[in-house]
């Protein structure tokens, strides 16, 4: 059993950027200190988190109870990292660092309003986004991943228009709507069984409880629908809704930090609430399983209808979640380790695609994929980014994507469901099919005259500015180079499924 | 006949006061006039004085006041001696329902007295102490409406 | 003198107020400081029991003395139950006492401030002696001390419409006080004493535990209780009586009046005729917490159509007695832990709302929800303190909302009352909706709603408040609210946290109260395990 | 509305009367509230035991100032809140010694026959009526009487004024700041007496310690104790009944009344 370390780090990881709040609206005036403190925190962050590293990969957690009396009995605010953590914890603060740098250009090139209001709602986000990922019991996750939703609604509806009104307003009616509908019964039923524990462990909350099939399905649909963030139809809507977001907030959160918050907590239901063995017992995953699948091959193909280029991406995300909760709920060792590992891939090549999309928005102010002819010429380096982000997200060779890909294949056929093995094949070539006339159009179609357009703020001759293009083309080069080292990611997702 | 003593006769001051009661609730819920409402409040209170007195009513009993010791207590200051005979309770009538009851009467006029202080300052803002004219007035935005 | 301890939290606000009467009549400056000592006098005091409580258990005073034949003199009691909810009453009311600093409205001749305070002093008199009191009759007289002043206080404003809703308060508080008083009439006549620990002793003997009079008792006091509380189909006085009554005023009635009211129903319920008796046919509990459930509907659904701020708040009281009533009556141990409970959370997040409303209407113009425009950019602090209130109602953790929720429906599951569950859900997300309604109207401000392709240019940082003065014109002064009324938000919006986190003790305290008790002693048998 | 109270009614009254067979009957020397359940009665305690408790025959006296003292020492404060409450819902310009247009009293000045003859007849029952009223306080432990019903005598004495001449002479006798304060004392006296036995280390209103006060046995003591608190009781009723009339008769100016 892999010893118990206590220490603060956990907390202060998770406070590092919530403190940084009010230090960037102190600053408001001066957007130079403001921008700085966001990059202090995250560099701050990042190291804590690093910090831990050594302690996770060889095989211990590192657990803090912040307030033993909080919640009667047994339901303190308790945080643990364990492998899944500290991979999700490591993506979300790495990247955050880079969109900061993102959103810096991004917010100046259009001179957008309220900046202060921008930056210190990120950085509480952020903070939530950690907290989910070290939370150590249920309530704490769920504390967060309320707190998630709120401080993100802020950011949605930044621009304070119409648009906007509408897409929060669909924005939190499903984010909070499922989370107090679906999610707080069940988890207050997990706590009535188990009279009283809540905390996870190295096997499922449930798995000493004598809980039946039915009452197993019901409450596994409840937890998998209340985390609604995790996008599985029906109710995926909010995530085309909160496009309306200015492109940071839909290339960090709705890439990366609230979508993968949604994933990770169902990854946490399949293994820290009901554990692998009892869910096999149970027998009902598969329901889950035909689920994501039906959500991967219909996203796909909406994907493809759609022309607005952050919707397409939008839905291409919700596609990508369902191939990781399809992974878990395959239960097998090999799907699991690939869902994990499909976390930080996709999250790499979507967040990519995402800063590119922003980047065409800065300097050209075109929005729709038909506007998109020849903007190979005018702006290499994004669109060739772009490409090698498609890659990654569709799984082919020079980029991650494939591995986890390869190994979520594997695992299904390991869990002999040659049907879902057809599913993610299926889908990879959907995901070709509406990646690849993008490029075809941006490289080999002559450019549209670009009078149209407004003139942007481009630096060199049509690219977005420079603290755009850097962001997008490191995390291109990390996507590329997770394929050649996944080193990191493969001993950290081998933690969870290895270690029981 | 035996409904009649063994649930009339002997219980004679329940059914009063029910039926007083009974009248001053359906005034102060039905009826229109704000003054009529205070008055069906009063009886209603009332009411309730009678039942409490009525339950501390005993057969030829007398009020709860031991005259007859008055002379020996004046001379004989033995305060611990027992008096020489002991005080029979089935003499005295029961004082407890009094002393709450004094209670229920001061609450009474308090709660009266104030009524009709706010049933003026009513008076001096809608002119009118009628309820469905004052409901009419407020519908139709009568004075500082939208505070 | 600590053993004195429950006589001194309640003579401390009586002498004050005599002190302003005797002293001060005429001006204001002279009586605030004497309120604020009282009360603070009466919140040391309380905490001083707290902690004797927790220490030692129940305290028991025996006013003049009279101890030895138990029932002859009035006994005071305070345990687990009532000890918390002394001190949130005295804390809530010196925060509403400086909330209140100028006189029941701000807009007020301030020259009927002493009034408003000895009033003031004398509710607050009423409602720490109806939580302390272990004698039925004398919780009578001293809810009749609680609603007198609650009266004047509501009749004393300037708006027409606050002396009618008075008028109705006045019918409709009579009308359940008396019938307290002739349900306290029955029992005294069914057992021969006035005492609660010896009513109790007598109810337990067979035969007194079976007749019809202490049945009809009990459904009388019940009845009376419920019109006092605003139980859903007897709440016809609350809505305007909270609405239209000066602001400092409704900062105290909103809070703690229908809470006391649910305490009262509570020690009634355990003290009195004793879990065993209520509970003894499945029957009633069953009725009541379908009651309940329509209460949180109606409440919650009638307060999504109201167009005033706090007619919406008011009508949410409503809702919110309807989760105590129907926990209480759950039969289980984790339905009245989560009712007491709610009781302490309940009282702090409507006093963060209401007070935060209260500086809305006077500083954002009129009471109209659509018409608070900008709140988080010109009074971020109000705003934010009134985002904590509305995030406990809505029950996020970790606010006191959430934990109330997070027992009530653990004993909903536990007893098997679903539609219990449902309602609490339902009522969550509907009270989701009206917030988010109105944090979009004070986000969004009456900017002009154009496309966000082309932005105009705007300066670039975060423009300062003033401004942005330009927001509509607003009808309210245009004055920043005063520190003296922002500060009690402030502190009101850390209660409700607080309250949240240190749930743990707060709970541990309430179980020890409800030990032995039969039906809500123990924690039930688990299921499954 | 006028079916729904008529139903609301029948059934309150169903309710009320539907355990008719279980009361007990009218007079019973031994029903429970007279004669208690089981081994012990609190109101056979109270008669058998007051003699020699607080040696006050009238056992309602006793039994209302002494031993339930707590309950009256709050229905004073509700008298004395009533009175606050009318002052300050009708009150239009509360009080600050702002005194009204003091006019010259003279009762006799219009010449109205009647009002020579009221005014003659009142001036010589009105101080009659404050001594009985004095005495009814006063002998409140050997007869019924007591704190409220002199108070109300007392007060009603003052009101005799404002109607048999006008509430302005009645106003210059009893002056609004003088009522208050009044009012104020009579219930600072109920509680003071209980703050003296707080402060001399035993419960609150426990009399039985003032004996080293009243300079008599414990048991006078109490006795004593009890007549303290009925004339703080006299005070504050005498001060709000005329209260209530003054401003209810002159809607809050106490300009002119009746």
């Amino acid at each position: 059993m892999p010893t118990v370390i206590h220490s603060s780090l956990p907390l202060w990881a998770c406070l590092a950027s919530l403190l940084a709040a009010p230090v960037i609206v102190l600053f408001g005036r001066e957007p130079t200190l403001r921008e700085a403190t966001t990059f202090a925190a995250g560099l701050l962050k990042f190291g804590l988190v690093l910090a831990m590293l050594p302690w996770v990969l060889d095989g211990r957690t590192v657990e803090y109870t912040l307030i033993e009396g909080i919640g009667g009995i047994h339901a303190p605010i308790r945080f643990r990292v364990d492998g899944l953590g500290m991979l999700f914890a490591l993506v979300a603060s790495s990247l955050w660092i880079v969109t900061s740098l993102y959103a810096v250009g991004y917010m100046r090139g259009l001179h957008e309003h309220s900046q202060t209001r921008f930056f210190a709602f990120f950085a509480i986000s952020l903070s939530a986004t950690l907290g989910v990922a070290f939370a150590g019991n249920l309530l704490t996750l769920y504390l967060f991943y309320e707190m998630l939703s709120l401080s993100t609604w802020p950011l949605v509806t930044h621009h304070q228009d119409k648009e906007a009104r509408s897409g929060g307003r669909t924005y939190l009616a499903y984010l909070v709507g499922t989370s107090i509908g679906f999610a707080l019964p069940a988890l207050i039923y997990t706590w009535v069984k188990t009279g009283g524990e809540i905390s996870f462990g190295p096997e499922g909350i449930l798995a000493s409880t004598d809980i039946g099939p039915a009452q197993g399905m019901i409450l596994l649909l409840a937890f998998v629908f209340g985390f609604s963030k995790a996008g599985l139809m029906p109710f995926h809507s909010w995530l085309p809704a909160a496009m309306v977001a200015p492109t940071p907030v839909s290339a960090l959160l709705h890439a990366v930090a609230v979508v993968k918050v949604g994933v990770f907590c169902v990854i946490r239901v399949f293994t820290g609430v009901f554990g692998v063995d009892l869910l096999s017992r149970l027998g009902v995953a598969t329901v889950i399983s035909w689920i994501a699948g039906f959500t991967v091959l219909a996203s796909s193909l909406i994907a493809m209808s759609q022309d607005n280029l952050k919707r397409r991406l939008a839905f291409s995300t919700i596609g990508q979640l369902a191939y990781i909760v399809l992974g878990v709920s395959l239960l097998s060792g090999h799907a699991v380790q690939g869902s994990m590992m499909h976390i930080a891939m996709h999250a790499f090549g979507k967040i990519t695609l995402f800063f590119c999309a922003g980047a065409i928005f800065v300097a050209t102010g075109r929005k729709y994929v038909s506007q998109l002819d020849g903007l190979g010429r005018r702006m290499p380096v994004t669109m060739a980014a772009f490409a090698i982000g498609a890659l990654s997200v569709t799984g082919l060779p020079p980029t991650g994507g494939l591995l986890s890909k390869f190994y979520l294949v594997w695992g299904a056929a390991e869990a002999h469901q040659p049907a879902l093995l057809a599913v993610y094949l299926i889908s990879s070539v959907l995901n070709g099919v509406y990646f690849f006339p993008i490029i075809h159009r941006a490289f080999f179609r002559p450019p549209i005259d670009a009078g149209e357009d407004t003139p942007g703020t481009g630096c060199c001759a049509g690219e977005a500015p420079l603290a755009c293009v850097v962001p997008l083309s490191i995390t291109a080069v990390a996507s590329v180079l997770l394929f050649f080292f996944p080193g990191l990611l493969y001993d950290l997702s081998a933690l969870m499924t290895g270690g029981k | 006949m035996d409904l009649l003593n063994q649930y009339l006769i002997p219980h004679f001051n329940y059914w009063a006061y029910v039926i007083l009661m009974m009248i001053g609730m359906h005034a102060m819920i039905v009826k229109n006039n704000l003054i009529k409402k205070l008055i069906g409040m009063s009886i209603f209170q009332t009411a309730i004085i009678l039942f409490y007195v009525s339950i501390g009513v005993k057969e030829g009993a007398d009020i709860p006041v031991l005259h007859h010791h008055a002379p020996e207590v004046a001379e004989s200051h033995t305060p611990a001696a027992d008096p020489h005979h002991a005080v029979d309770p089935d003499h005295y009538a029961n004082p407890l329902p009094h002393v709450l009851m004094l209670t229920a009467i001061v609450v009474g006029v308090s709660t009266l007295g104030m009524a009709l202080a706010i049933s003026q300052s009513i008076y001096k803002d809608f002119d009118t102490l009628e309820e469905n004219e004052i409901l009419a007035k407020i519908k139709q935005g009568g004075p500082g409406i939208d505070v | 003198m600590s053993e004195q301890l429950p006589a001194i939290l309640l003579v401390a606000p009586l002498f004050g107020a005599l002190l302003i009467g005797v002293a001060s009549p005429g001006d204001p400056r002279r009586a605030f400081p004497i309120v604020l000592l009282s009360l603070s006098i009466s919140l040391a005091a309380t905490v001083a029991l707290l902690t004797k409580v927790v220490s030692s258990g129940p305290v028991d005073y025996f006013l003049g003395g009279w101890a030895e034949p138990l029932g002859i003199g009035i006994q005071l009691r305070v345990d687990g139950i009532n000890a918390l909810i002394l001190v949130f009453i005295a804390l809530i009311g010196l925060l509403t006492a400086i909330f209140s600093y100028r006189g029941p409205d701000d807009g007020e001749p301030t020259d009927k401030a002493p009034l408003f305070y000895i009033l003031y002093l004398l509710l607050c008199v009423g409602l720490l002696g109806i939580t302390i009191t272990g004698d039925a009759f004398n919780v009578f007289v001293l809810v009749e001390i609680a609603s007198l002043t609650s009266y004047g206080l509501v009749a004393m404003g300037s708006s027409p419409r606050g002396t009618l809703a008075a008028f109705n308060y006045i019918i409709m508080g009579t009308i359940g006080a008396s019938f307290y008083l002739l349900g306290v009439g029955y029992l005294y006549m069914r057992t021969g004493a006035l005492n609660m620990a010896q009513i109790h002793s007598l109810i337990a003997l067979p035969e007194v535990a079976a007749s019809q009079t202490i049945l009809v008792a009990f459904l009388l006091i019940l009845v009376g209780v419920w019109i006092k509380m605003a139980f859903f189909p007897l709440y016809g006085w609350l809505p305007n009586a909270y609405t239209y009554c000066p602001s400092g005023a409704s900062g105290i009635l909103a809070p703690l009046v229908t809470k006391v009211s649910v305490y009262v129903m509570i020690r009634v319920m355990l003290s009195v005729f004793g879990a065993g008796w209520v509970f003894q046919s499945a029957g009633w509990s069953q009725t009541v917490v379908w009651l309940a459930v329509i209460a949180i509907l109606a409440g919650s659904f009638i307060a999504l159509a109201q167009v005033e701020l706090k007619k919406m708040l008011s009508y949410l009281i409503v809702a919110e007695v309807g989760y105590m009533v129907g926990g209480a009556w759950l039969a289980n141990h984790w339905g009245m832990v989560g009712a007491i409970y709610h009781i302490l959370a309940d009282a702090a997040m409507t006093l963060c709302l209401f007070l935060a409303a209260n500086i809305f209407v006077k500083h954002a113009g009129g009471g109209r929800i659509d018409r608070l425009e900008g709140l988080f950019r010109r009074m971020p602090v109000v705003a934010g303190a009134f985002v904590v209130g509305a995030l406990s109602m809505i029950g996020v953790p970790p606010t006191g909302g959430f934990f109330s929720k997070w027992y009530l429906i653990r004993g909903g599951i536990e007893a098997g009352q679903w539609p219990f569950v449902a309602a609490l859900i339902l009522s969550s997300l509907v009270n989701a909706v009206l917030f988010f309604r109105i944090f979009e109207v004070a986000h969004f401000g009456r900017k002009p709603a154009d496309g966000h392709h082309h932005h105009p240019p705007h300066a670039d940082g975060e423009p300062s408040p003033e401004q942005q003065g330009t927001i509509g014109e607003t009808t309210g002064s245009d004055r920043k609210p005063r520190l003296t009324a922002v500060a009690p938000l402030v502190a009101a919006a850390a209660l409700v946290l607080l309250v949240g986190i240190f749930s743990g003790p707060i709970v541990e305290i309430i179980r020890g109260a409800l030990q032995g008790m039969p039906h809500v002693g123990a924690a039930a048998p688990l299921i499954g395990r | 509305m006028k079916w729904i109270g008529l139903i609301a009614v029948v059934l309150t009254g169903a309710l009320l009367l539907s355990a008719v067979g279980d009361f007990p009957d009218f007079g019973d020397p031994k029903s429970p509230a007279n004669g208690g359940v089981g081994d012990f009665s609190v109101s056979q305690y109270y008669i058998t035991h007051t003699e020699q408790d607080t040696k006050v025959p009238n056992v309602v006296t006793a039994v209302l100032a002494d031993y339930r003292g707590y309950d009256t020492m709050f229905e004073t404060t509700v008298i004395f809140i009533a009175g606050i409450g009318i002052i300050a819902i009708l009150r239009s310009h509360p009080p600050g010694g702002r005194r009204g247009p003091a006019h010259p009293i003279d009762a006799t000045v219009d010449g109205d026959h009647q009002r020579i003859i009221i005014g003659i007849t009142c001036r010589i029952m009105i101080p009659i009526i404050q001594i009985f009223a004095l005495y009814v306080v006063a002998h409140g432990h050997h007869s019924p009487g007591g704190g409220f019903q002199g108070g109300v005598m007392l007060g009603a004495s003052f009101i005799l004024i404002g109607l048999s001449r006008d509430l302005q002479a009645a106003l210059a006798r009893f002056s609004e700041r003088r009522f208050i304060v009044l009012a104020c004392l009579g219930v600072a006296i109920y509680a003071g007496f209980g703050l003296l036995c707080l402060l001399l280390e035993r419960n609150f209103l426990d009399y039985g310690v003032l004996d080293g006060f009243f300079h008599t046995d414990p048991v006078m003591a109490r006795s004593h104790g009890i007549f303290a608190v009925e004339v703080g009781v006299a005070f504050t009723v005498t001060a709000i009944m005329f209260a209530i009339y003054a401003n209810l008769s002159s809607k809050g100016r106490l300009d002119e009344g009746l």
